[in-house]
C-alpha cells in the first residue's frame, strides 16, 4: 500500500526529459519532490508562471509570487511569468505536456469528477475543467476508495462530471491503471505488499488483470 | 499623452452605482485592487455583479463586499475558503455563477480583443455546457467538441498593478498579474490603482503590460496589507 | 483649394482631446503636424505603437522602430509598444476613438474602397479593412477627382470594397462633407475661394448643400 | 530548465521540406528572421506556404525566397514596393492570398490560444468574405455581422527576438516584436533566432514576451543587417 508520497513517487516516473507539466493541488504537488535528477522538466502553474521553483525559504514568501494552490512559491532561473488568458491559451493549445490531478472520481471510459458534491462541496472548478478538456495526457492521483468505503474507480461517474474521456491513467495507493482506449481499467502495476485480488474487490469498474501483474519497486 | 490620474480610490468609483457589473483582477488575495474594494464598501453600492476569479477570505479582499451584502452575484472559478460566501449561497442570497478559469480568462480577454465569441472544449460533457451553443471544430490535426461563450460586458474594470504611469500604462509584478491585464482591457471604464504612480518617461515602453489606451483612471493606492493566503516556506537547505 | 497640407490642418480641427488616432499612410500621417497645441492626442500604429512620435533627427533613425508605413519614428515618453494581435484588438475592440485614411472611392452610403484596382495595382489592404470595420468615427481624406478626372464622391463604388456603411467624414481639396445615415454627402464647408458650383460638378453622388455653405478659415 | 539552443540557422531549419507551411515574423523588413531565411535560401527548399505580413523587397526579407521561386503561395496583409512579386503574381506562377492585417494577426493568435476559429467584422461586405461564414453577435451595445476566420495551421513559426534565453524565452525590441510573438505561439514547431542569446536566469520573468514552452529551437543569429525600408528624418529644431 503507498502513502500520498509513494502515490507521487511513483507518478514521477511517468515524468519524462523535457515535459512541460501541471500539477494540481494535493498528491500532485508533491510529485514536484520525486523528479529524478537529470529530468529536465518545466512546471507550469495555471495562474501565470512556467519554471516554477519550491516554496520559498522561511522569511523569504513574496505576496505577488504564488502558484494555482496561492501558496507561496519561488521561480526558477529561466522562469518566465503571464497573464491568465496566455496561461489557459497554451493549455487550450496543448503546449502543457502533461496534466496530474486529483479526483473524486474516474470512470471506465476516462471521464473525470472532481470539482462538485451537489449540496455538499460547491468551491467550484478553477482551471480544472480548462485543463482535462484539453490535455492529451492526464494522470490522475487519488485515494482508491472515499471516505465511506467506496470505489472511487466507477463504470460511470455519480458526481457532476469535470471533463469527459480525458483521463489516461490513476495512480492510487493499491496501483497503476491504463484506462482503455475501449473503456475499463486495465491493471498495471500492484503497490507494495497489495494483491490483486484486494484491487479487485476495491475497484467498482470493469477491472482488466491480463497475466503476472508486477509490483512496483520504489 | 493623455492624463488619466485621479486623486484616489473614492474619486476613481465615484459613479460606480447600485446593480453595475464589475470586473475585479487578483487571483485568491494576489494582486487585488485592495484600496477599490475598500472604497466600494464605505461607498455602500448595493446589489453589484461582480466577476472576479475567487470571492476573497472572509475578512479580505471580495469577502469584505460579501460580509456588507453589497454582491448580489459573483462570477467566478473558484470560491473555497471562504464561510460567509457559502452561507449566503446556499441560502440563496447570492447567486453564484461558476465557470471554468480559462473560459473566465478567456471571456475576459474576447471583450478587450473585440471578439464577441470564443470557442473552448472547457466543460463539454459537463453540468456547464448545459444550455450552450455547441460545435465541432478541428484544431491540431484534432476534432473535437467546443462551447460558444460570450464576451463579458463590465460596466467598469478594477485592476490592480504594480507601478504605472500618469497616461495609464501599466506594470504588474510577478503573479500579480494574473486576471488584471484581460480585465483591464475588458471594462467599459477601466480603473487601476498601483503601488508606485510614475511620470510618463519613467517605464520602457517594451516592458509596459496594459497600454495606457485601455486604462481610463489611475491612481497610486496607499497601505497595501498584501495578505497571503497560504503562507507555504521551507527550511534552508 | 485645398493642397494636401491643407486637408490634413483641416482634418486635424476633428481631433479632440483625449482621443487616440489611427492615421493612414499619405495625408492622413500630415494630420499629426496640425494638432492644435493643447490638446492631447495620442496616435496609435497598427503595427503595435501608442504614443507615436515625429520622424527621428537625422542620424537618429532605428531600424527597429518604424510606423505602419514603414517609416522610421520615434516614441514619445508614455508610449508602449506591443504585438500586431493586441494592436488590431484594440482597434475591434474600439479604444481608437479616430481614424483618418485615404481612399480611391467613397460613395453615398459611407463604403469605401482603397486597396485594390482590378487587373493594375494589388498590394494588399494591410489593416485598412479592420480598421474601417471596427473604428466608430473614420474621416477620409483623399482627392475629390482621380487623375482621370472622374469624381470620387460616388453613388456606388467601382472598385473592390474596403468596407461598408463606415464614413462618416471626407475632407478634400474642394471641400468637407458628412456622410449622411440615409445616404448622401451633406456639404458641410468649401474649401478657400471654391463655389458650391464647382463641388457639385465635381460630385457624382448625391450631394446635399443646405442654406449658406460656410468657407473654411484655416 | 529545458535547453531549447540549437548551434545555428542550418540547424535550425533542417527539417524543413518542400511544400511545408511556413509562419515568418515580421513587419516590413523590420524583426524578420534574417539568418533562417538566407539559410532556406541556401537549402532550397521548395513550394512553401508562406505565412508573413509582407513579402520583403525584391533584394532582401522573404523577396529573397521570392527570387529564387522557393515559394508556392504567400498569404499576406500588404505585398506592396516589391516588383518581383508582382510579376510572379501577375503570371501566376505565385499564388497570393490577401487578407486583412488584424485577421491575419488574430488567425497566428487563435492557433496559439487553442482557438479553432475567431470572429471578425474585417471584410463585411467585401470580396474577402466570399465563401466565409458569417453571423451576426451583439458587441459593446452594437450589432454587427462578423466573419468566422480559422487558425492557421503551420508546419514551423519562425521568428526574431532581440533577447532570447537557452530555455527559449523571448523578448523583442520596440516595433520589431509585431507579428513574431503570435506566430511564436502558433508554430507546430517554432523556431526563434535572437541578437543576443544569453543564459537562464538573465532575463526578467516579468519581461519575457514570449515564453520559451513556444520556441523549440533557438540560437543567436550574426550578421544582422536590420535594413531600413523607408528612412524618414526630419532637421534638429
Amino acid at each position: 500500500m503507498l502513502d500520498k508520497n509513494g502515490i507521487a513517487k511513483r507518478i514521477a516516473r511517468e515524468v519524462k526529459d523535457g515535459m512541460f507539466v501541471n500539477l494540481g493541488i494535493g498528491i500532485p504537488t508533491l510529485v514536484a519532490n520525486y523528479i529524478p535528477e537529470g529530468i529536465n522538466v518545466e512546471l507550469q502553474s495555471e495562474n501565470g508562471i512556467l519554471g516554477m521553483g519550491p516554496f520559498p525559504i522561511e522569511g523569504e514568501e513574496d505576496a505577488d509570487l504564488i502558484n494555482a494552490g496561492k501558496q507561496t512559491v519561488t521561480l526558477l532561473p529561466g522562469s518566465s511569468i503571464f497573464d491568465s488568458a496566455m496561461s489557459f491559451g497554451m493549455i487550450r493549445a496543448q503546449k502543457v505536456n502533461l496534466t496530474i490531478l486529483g479526483a473524486m472520481e474516474v470512470s471506465e471510459n476516462g471521464d473525470i469528477a472532481n470539482w462538485k458534491i451537489p449540496g455538499k462541496m460547491v468551491k467550484g472548478m478553477g482551471g480544472a475543467m480548462d485543463l482535462v478538456a484539453s490535455a492529451k495526457n492526464i494522470i490522475v492521483a487519488m485515494q482508491h476508495v472515499n471516505k465511506a468505503g467506496q470505489s472511487k474507480l466507477l463504470p460511470k461517474c455519480d458526481l457532476p462530471l469535470t471533463g469527459i474521456r480525458c483521463v489516461k491513467k490513476i495512480v492510487t495507493e493499491l496501483g497503476v491503471f491504463d484506462v482503455l482506449p475501449e473503456g475499463g481499467f486495465k491493471l498495471v502495476e500492484r503497490a507494495p505488499g497489495v494483491s490483486v485480488e484486494e484491487i479487485k474487490k476495491a475497484t467498482a469498474g470493469k477491472l482488466t488483470v491480463e497475466g503476472e501483474i508486477p509490483e512496483m519497486v520504489l | 499623452m493623455i492624463n488619466r490620474v485621479v486623486k484616489n480610490a473614492e474619486e476613481a468609483i465615484k459613479d460606480i452605482k447600485d446593480n453595475m457589473t464589475l470586473m475585479l483582477g487578483g487571483f485568491g488575495l494576489c494582486g487585488i485592487p485592495e484600496n477599490c474594494i475598500a472604497a466600494l464598501v464605505k461607498k455602500g453600492v448595493k446589489g453589484l455583479t461582480c466577476i472576479s476569479n475567487n470571492a476573497g477570505v472572509d475578512d479580505f479582499g471580495l469577502g469584505l463586499l460579501l460580509q456588507t451584502k453589497q454582491i448580489k452575484k459573483m462570477i467566478s472559478s473558484y470560491v473555497g475558503e471562504n464561510a460567509e460566501f457559502e452561507r449566503q449561497m446556499l441560502s440563496g442570497e447570492l447567486e453564484v455563477d461558476l465557470i471554468p478559469q480559462g473560459t473566465l480568462a478567456t471571456r475576459c480577454m474576447a471583450a478587450g480583443y473585440g471578439m464577441p465569441v470564443i470557442y473552448t472544449p472547457a466543460g463539454v460533457g459537463t453540468e456547464i455546457a448545459i444550455g450552450k451553443e455547441t460545435r465541432r471544430f478541428k484544431f491540431n490535426g484534432e476534432e473535437k467538441e467546443y462551447l460558444m461563450e460570450h464576451a463579458f460586458d463590465a460596466d467598469f474594470a478594477i485592476v490592480k498593478a504594480w507601478k504605472g504611469d500618469t497616461a495609464g500604462n501599466l506594470i504588474y509584478r510577478s503573479t500579480a498579474r494574473n486576471f488584471n491585464p484581460m480585465m483591464a482591457m475588458a471594462g467599459k471604464i477601466t480603473i487601476a490603482e498601483v503601488e508606485e504612480l510614475v511620470q510618463v518617461g519613467q517605464l520602457d515602453p517594451d516592458h509596459i503590460h496594459t497600454p495606457g489606451i485601455y486604462v481610463h483612471r489611475i491612481f497610486q493606492g496607499e497601505k497595501y496589507e498584501k495578505r497571503i493566503e497560504q503562507r507555504t516556506v521551507r527550511k534552508k537547505d
